[in-house]
């Protein structure tokens, strides 16, 4: 279970080319890299300070390396990972946008970033004002009234949503059981709505990519505690009849939640408040460039009109009458969703994203991500049509159907083949409702030059799938492990150095 | 006009004429006229990065960081540790940093390894066999672990120790107006969780207790294990990972679930976020498990590698059967945390839950000795204790701020005054103090003597 | 000679496996990164502030990107970069050990990084009490009395230090010509010498590896200004006869003049001073661990003995009577060498390194640097016997030329096999007194486990080279570029995106 | 005991078995014992690193940097230009910082590209076409082109003008002392160099002119090179980048050899180094170049490459004819400069550059308005100007100190009194003050309400 005695040479071969060991096996007993203060306190032996009986015998099996490996080790990982800082990342849905290099030193400054969560509200005035400020911005883009910031992410933020929908029914006298969600809706929606204590009624898209708004009348009764939607939705497409779908769900009582996941499309434009949407999240992590950190930290705001702003969680910033700054619980406060205040840095990098663009930088980051995209579609047209053929937002959803039919080579294979090119891969087989779905979302960051190189490589692909789909099949080559055994990791689950087979080890 | 669009005019041009539109304007007919934004957002036009730089530093200015300003003796659930510049130097590479979620294995090992090998310290630190790659923070992480032992039990009846962090316990109460679970808190005296024999009512599916508890005590995991097997319900700890270096695991001692607040392992305070969401569970419950899985196996040419598996327990394959709504979780945190524990190793990590005991017997010893101030319960305790105040423990704190003392957290801006963990009426007068192993023994000198006159 | 028109693609292929375009090739017209501070200071037009004859008509063609394009450029080019981070890097004579990180943070606080250098030193009072603190230690490291820290780098540091000799020659009213150097010697060190003004003499080595005493002997005579050695040498042996050699210097009066760039393996063991040597100059950059930057800063302080301390370059940090510290010049200074004061930043990262080390510390460095070579020089040696079969110190020069006569594989060939196998080549051919030279350094920071993987991978490489010579010849493959036609850049230089022809642009 | 070593005792001692050593000292049997040294260094026991940091802290403490402490209005050849963030990041990726000089090309692409990059702007600000990887600063730069420059003519003699930093000047006379060259320094008549008609003795080999001047004057360029053309010298420009982005490129008036500092170019003002020595040259003197040079080529795959090249002029290859004995240079920070300059743009500089000189002339104009005081010559300014005060220079700029400003550059700190630069007697009251685009008009109204206090 500890290291294995000798452990491996830190050395691994070039540039992330060859596998790594993992820093167990670098591992020699008894080698350490920490390094603490000199601190004069006492050495008391601890067992003089605490029962045996509390003690573990044995230190943690952690790994034992010295600092030097310790970098060779994290530095090789690096450059076996791809990110938004080497190339394109495509990813349909995810708006991997450039993150500003400057709101990195912002969100460390020490003033921002040292701050103890529990000091008391007098002695962090600058962070409850930003706050404000955001929650502000926040309800400005969105038309909005109030907003928290504690939701960690998007999925937190529609788990929030709901149970403000639920505290909205409840205090309307209401028990209300069912939520709407189009087929098209990502997958935290209904596993949102669902521990949110709602039940899911799937609303299907229409032939134009849309909410099939007769199948929503029909679906609609006083059961129904309200619908959720992102507009565009995930297949990159506005819901044009938007207006007459918040104006059947309200009539029945029911509210409209917003995912902001594509918020990104209308900065400036259109705000889902003007088009009836009573809760709106928002992930800052893709909408406002702030990094996503190969799966997170990221951060999902909710904010709500004037009629749900008393139940929003709390204790929430709050501007005094003299211009002092507090924390305040909401009248009819649903409760805390988050340990402390929500993800701040990542509240504080948004807010500087927010500062940078402006009313005017905002509108522009929304005109240039839906003119890549419908680029892209319209250059693509031959050789990956999209999936329902009308102008698209920021991103939109083509189709591999047509070409695995003719040579067998899927969706998933194109990803792969994009990986050998030096792009991230599309988002694959999502939205569900689309057969071999490759849903580009290009962003506003990338350039033309780097649109026709995709489009290149695309098209090459495609080429390349006529004359040899194996080639596809294949693919990728280059990258720094070839296609995986998924099933494998299933079956024999290794979760962690322990489950490894003894020969597999070391 | 700062922004980070490479578009130039004339490609903005060139692009619509390829489009066949006249205008940017025309992008959007879709949408009806009538909902358009007419004017323009309600906020500022934009300033340049160093214009929002120095707006920044006037915020900061209006903070008091610990660190230069204040001797942090705070605690609560978010910890003044030692950092070292090499685990920051790591975690924050650009690779790292600008990734998205791990969904093209071929160009995501760097994560997904490094998950891989968190994954295996916290399971090793929780004495479990599995651990996941993240959740959100310490809150959400009990509820999870909560909404797992209900689904394994099908049990809603869930037992809280008082000794849960206040804050935790609030957010398990708000989630459980969308779950119907029924949350009942089970009071501390003395600073132990008091478990009844057999509570009345619905069978308990779960039983929560927390190894340190918020005020610092240590519990007897045992009793609660002893307590859940004679309710037949499940356990879970809320472990904190530094104590976790010299205590002995609480799967050793029988907790289905351990959770935990990761940001002692090399997170900055940051204001309360992002944290880390610490999760692990026995090998039986790991269909249930919460979030994203990395495990190892081969690629098509037979050279180890890393994927999230077992995905389908997930909502974007399950949708609303999946075992939980995450998505994006705190990768980020959970690499840095790999980082620094490897960089601690079994003996650095003793070493600092060893010094974090050896400061807060310290401070107080000096506290009894110089000001006969002892703590508020006799239960052991290894990083941080509570004591009583007789001046109100806001201004209390407010005094030792102007001493350049962060002087720790006042209970009742954590927890209603009846809360169950605390003596009836004491918490307006209860400060929980830390000491980790930064303070230097003329720092907690001098942090006792200001206590003393400050708590008068 | 400005950007092509459009330019290329931001997006290049993954993980630094291919040809990344020139930041020029990324140019597009228009496109701009920089964001400047709002100041409000009037924007008189400049044709109103200066006369139009000092102006230029176009601007500078600097390249044009947008910070994204940046940002993946310079992120692409560093992932074609190898780095003691990714890798070892036995590169002998250059002392390629970590560089500690904690030494970045300590050179980037705002109170250090900061300070304007002609700053009055009232106002940095920190940094000369810091300079000061250095300055002793460079001297209690190598045995001497005071020391300079002005030079830029280990050559700037000999020039200065045969200047002294010059000065301290010149007072005594003597004018010598010659500078002995033995023929392993860096090549810096006669560059340094004609700089000097003197003309080089080489000392021939002896069988044993070291300086041939009797061919010293035999060149002294009064027109010897004195001889620059290090010690261990350059084949990383120790002069064991540096005593004799001193006295024989010495006794017609020259100077001894220390290249420190070895001094890594003696660390606490043995100094420069207590040898006899008259004048030292350190390589910051190797022996304390400051990050070579591919290629710079270093630092090159030079520490001299009491009789030369007078003619030290200055101003030179000074600690007063009262404990405040100042500028001072040296009585009889040669004068300044640096624009300001020396390489600050290098200097602070060196004194955080010797603060860590400590007396204790830095001998240990000393011993496992020795520890480290010895054991590769023993267990390579059926392969890659050393050059001078004896106890080495901390580098050991190998020879293939015994590869190259059964095989043809030359030591070229093995550096460039050994890339393929993750490891940085040895230095190769110099010193230049030994046929097919592999010069070795693994450093101290090195483990056990490193050093067996790179002797099992030269091994490795011994023995394909037996098998099949051609794979050897034709290696590095697997790297970002294999061997390059070093002869054609010579031949056409291009060594400026204008100097390319013009089929090769864009 | 904190170190770097990776070695436990156990493989100590079966490294020294392996060697068939009985301990570590018999490593070092080769060393005269005498010679030993007895009792270790004289120095302290080491520390840990946050210890260090903490000494450190104390250090910086007791310095006045500029930015959130002084506000900064002095040059005098190393300025507070915008450094932003993003610049920082890149420069200090760790493949970048812990690489040795580009021996093995093969796996030293980033470095070398980026050097490559590097040459082609400098090449372009200078208006020459050859540039090279960096030298130490703007003073071993300016020597290096004596030493081209006499090298090519084959005279020794120079003509330095007295607008040439004084720092550069003396550091090009210190090193005069070994290769015998004489210098020759030409005095500056109301900010312009004042020269001779046909100077007697010795033929005259160079001469060299700073644009602007140390005291922030702009030079008439073709006077000077009328001046070499007339005595057969070479011309010798060092002139400052940021400048260089609005003035006319001096290899396009006649320059042979451009040398500069690049500190400007995204190096913080690091209390003095390291800087970065620019270096430019025409064709025919390429090889003559000192240090390295990077050049484009192919691998035998024919993909573009780079590598360094005309290495038969350098120090390793050449020995005791080099036409240099550099070999460590500044690379990390041409690698900066590169980035910096490509962050700037064409635009970017030119508004840099422009900005300099709205906001230098903005604040002549408020000192002439409001205390009367002007530049102490006519001649025409971009970044900074010279001015005489009452009271002593030092006093002046200590008093602006206690203000929060760091006033300027005392004249008399950086040059003797009399070397030809300013007015005889002039110097110990004059401070040359510069103004860089990071000023905002607050600052520089603030600041010119201060000065004329403080200078009476
Ligand atoms: C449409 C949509 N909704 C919701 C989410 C969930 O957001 P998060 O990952 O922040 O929890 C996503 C994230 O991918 C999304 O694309
Ligand atoms: C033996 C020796 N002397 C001198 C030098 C020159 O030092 P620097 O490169 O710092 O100028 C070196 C550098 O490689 C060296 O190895």
């Amino acid at each position: 279970m500890s290291a294995a005695p000798g452990g491996r040479a830190s050395s691994a071969p070039l540039l992330g080319r060859d596998a790594e060991p993992t820093v167990f096996e670098l591992s020699v007993t008894g080698r350490s890299a920490a390094q603490l203060r000199t601190t004069g306190v006492p050495a008391t032996p601890l067992e003089r300070l605490l029962d045996a009986s509390y003690l573990r015998r044995e230190p943690v099996a952690l790994p034992e390396v010295s600092e030097r490996d310790l970098v060779g080790h994290f530095t090789r990982l690096s450059h076996r990972q791809f990110s938004v800082d080497l190339g394109m990342y495509p990813l349909g849905s995810c708006t991997m946008k450039y993150n500003p290099k400057a709101f990195d030193e912002i969100a460390a400054m020490p003033g921002i970033a040292d701050v103890h969560p529990a000091t008391p509200a007098p002695l962090t005035q600058g962070w409850l004002a930003m706050l404000c400020e955001l929650e502000r911005e926040l309800c400005a883009v969105t038309g909005m009234h109030a907003a928290t910031l504690q939701p960690a992410a998007g999925a937190a933020g529609e788990l929030t949503g709901l149970l403000l929908m639920r505290a909205f029914h409840a205090a309307n006298g209401e028990t209300r059981t069912k939520v709407l969600i189009p087929d098209s809706a990502h997958g935290t929606n209904p596993a949102s709505v669902t521990l949110g204590g709602y039940e899911v009624v799937t609303i299907p898209s229409d032939a134009r990519g849309l909410v099939d708004v007769d199948a929503l009348r029909a679906a609609l009764d006083r059961d129904v505690a309200g619908i959720m939607l992102t507009n565009p939705n995930t297949l990159g497409l506005f819901e044009e009849e938007i207006d007459r779908i918040a104006a059947a769900v309200h009539e029945v009582g029911g509210l409209l939640y917003y995912d902001g996941a594509n918020l990104n499309a209308i900065l400036g434009i259109v705000r889902p408040g003007d088009m009836g949407f009573d809760i709106v999240h928002l992930n800052l992590h893709k909408t406002f460039a702030t990094p996503h950190g190969g799966g997170g930290p990221g951060a999902g705001p909710v904010a709500v009109s004037e009629r749900l702003a008393e139940f929003l969680p709390g204790p929430a910033p709050c501007r005094t009458a003299d211009n002092r700054f507090e924390w305040r619980m909401p009248p009819r406060s649903i409760g805390r969703v988050h340990s402390w205040h929500g993800n701040a840095l990542v509240l504080a990098r948004a807010h500087a994203y927010l500062r940078v663009h402006g009313r005017d930088g905002l509108e522009r980051v929304a005109e240039r991500a839906v003119l890549n995209a419908n680029w892209l579609r319209v250059r693509l047209h031959d050789s990956y049509p999209a999936a329902f053929d009308r102008p698209c937002m920021h991103e939109v959803v083509l189709t591999a159907a047509e070409l695995k039919r003719t040579t067998g080579v899927r969706a998933l294979d194109v990803a792969k083949r994009l990986l050998e090119e030096g792009f991230h891969a599309p988002t694959v087989y999502f939205p569900l409702v689309v057969d071999e779905a490759l849903m580009v979302e290009p962003t506003e960051t990338e350039s033309p030059q780097t649109l026709a190189a995709l489009a290149d490589a695309l098209e090459r692909i495609a080429r390349g799938a006529r004359e040899d789909p194996d080639a596809a099949h294949e693919a990728p080559r280059s990258t720094p492990v070839r296609r995986l055994d998924e099933a494998r990791a299933a079956r024999r689950l290794v979760a962690t150095e322990d489950d490894r087979d003894p020969v597999d080890r070391g | 006009m700062a922004d980070y669009l490479p578009h130039t005019d004339a490609e903005v041009e060139a692009m619509l004429e390829f489009l066949g539109l006249s205008g940017l304007d025309e992008l959007f007919e879709v949408v009806p006229a009538a909902l358009r934004l007419a004017g323009g957002l309600d906020l500022d036009e934009g300033l340049t990065e160093p214009d929002v730089a120095a707006e920044f530093e006037s915020f900061a200015a209006r903070n008091r960081p610990v660190g230069r300003d204040l001797v942090c003796f705070a605690g609560a659930g978010a910890y003044d540790h030692e950092v070292p510049a090499v685990v920051r130097a790591l975690a924050t590479r650009s690779e790292f940093v600008t990734a998205y979620t791990p969904y093209q294995a071929e160009v995501a090992q760097g994560v997904l390894q490094a998950i891989f090998e968190f994954q295996t310290m916290v399971a090793r630190l929780a004495g479990l066999p599995v651990a996941n790659a993240s959740l959100y923070d310490g809150a959400s992480s009990l509820v999870e672990a909560i909404n797992l032992c209900v689904g394994a039990t099908g049990r809603q009846r869930v037992l809280l120790s008082a000794g849960v962090h206040p804050h935790w316990r609030a957010v398990a109460q708000t989630l459980a107006s969308g779950t119907g679970h029924e949350l009942e808190v089970v009071p501390l005296i003395d600073g132990a969780t008091q478990w009844l024999r057999a509570p009345r009512g619905e069978p308990v599916g779960v039983v929560v207790v927390a190894q340190p508890n918020w005020l610092g005590c240590l519990e007897d995991l045992a009793a609660a294990r002893a307590h859940a097997d004679t309710l037949g319900a499940l356990l879970v700890v809320a472990a904190d990972p530094i104590a976790g270096g010299v205590l002995r695991a609480p799967g050793e001692l029988g907790a289905d679930v351990v959770v935990g607040e990761g940001q002692s392992l090399g997170t900055k305070l940051s204001f309360g976020g992002p944290y880390l969401g610490l999760f692990a569970c026995s090998r039986d419950q790991v269909r249930r498990l919460p979030g994203r899985l990395v495990g190892e196996t081969v690629d098509v040419a037979g050279t180890r590698a890393y994927v999230t598996t077992l995905r389908a327990r997930e909502q974007d394959i399950r949708r609303e059967k999946a075992t939980s709504n995450v998505c994006t979780n705190q990768t980020l945190m959970a690499v840095t945390a790999a980082i620094q524990l490897s960089w601690l190793g079994p003996n650095g990590l003793a070493e600092v839950a060893t010094r974090c005991a050896q400061g807060a017997h310290y401070l107080a010893e000096q506290l009894a000795a110089l000001h006969s101030i002892a703590p508020v319960t006799s239960a052991p305790y290894l990083r941080e204790f509570a004591v009583e105040t007789t001046a109100p423990a806001e201004t209390v704190l407010a005094r030792l701020a102007d001493e350049g003392f962060l002087g720790g957290v006042a209970a009742s801006a954590l927890a209603p005054g009846d809360d169950g963990s605390l003596a009836p009426g004491a918490s307006g007068h209860t400060i929980v103090v830390a000491v980790t192993e930064r303070r230097t023994r003329a720092e907690i000198d001098a942090f006792a003597t200001a206590f003393g006159k400050a708590a008068r």
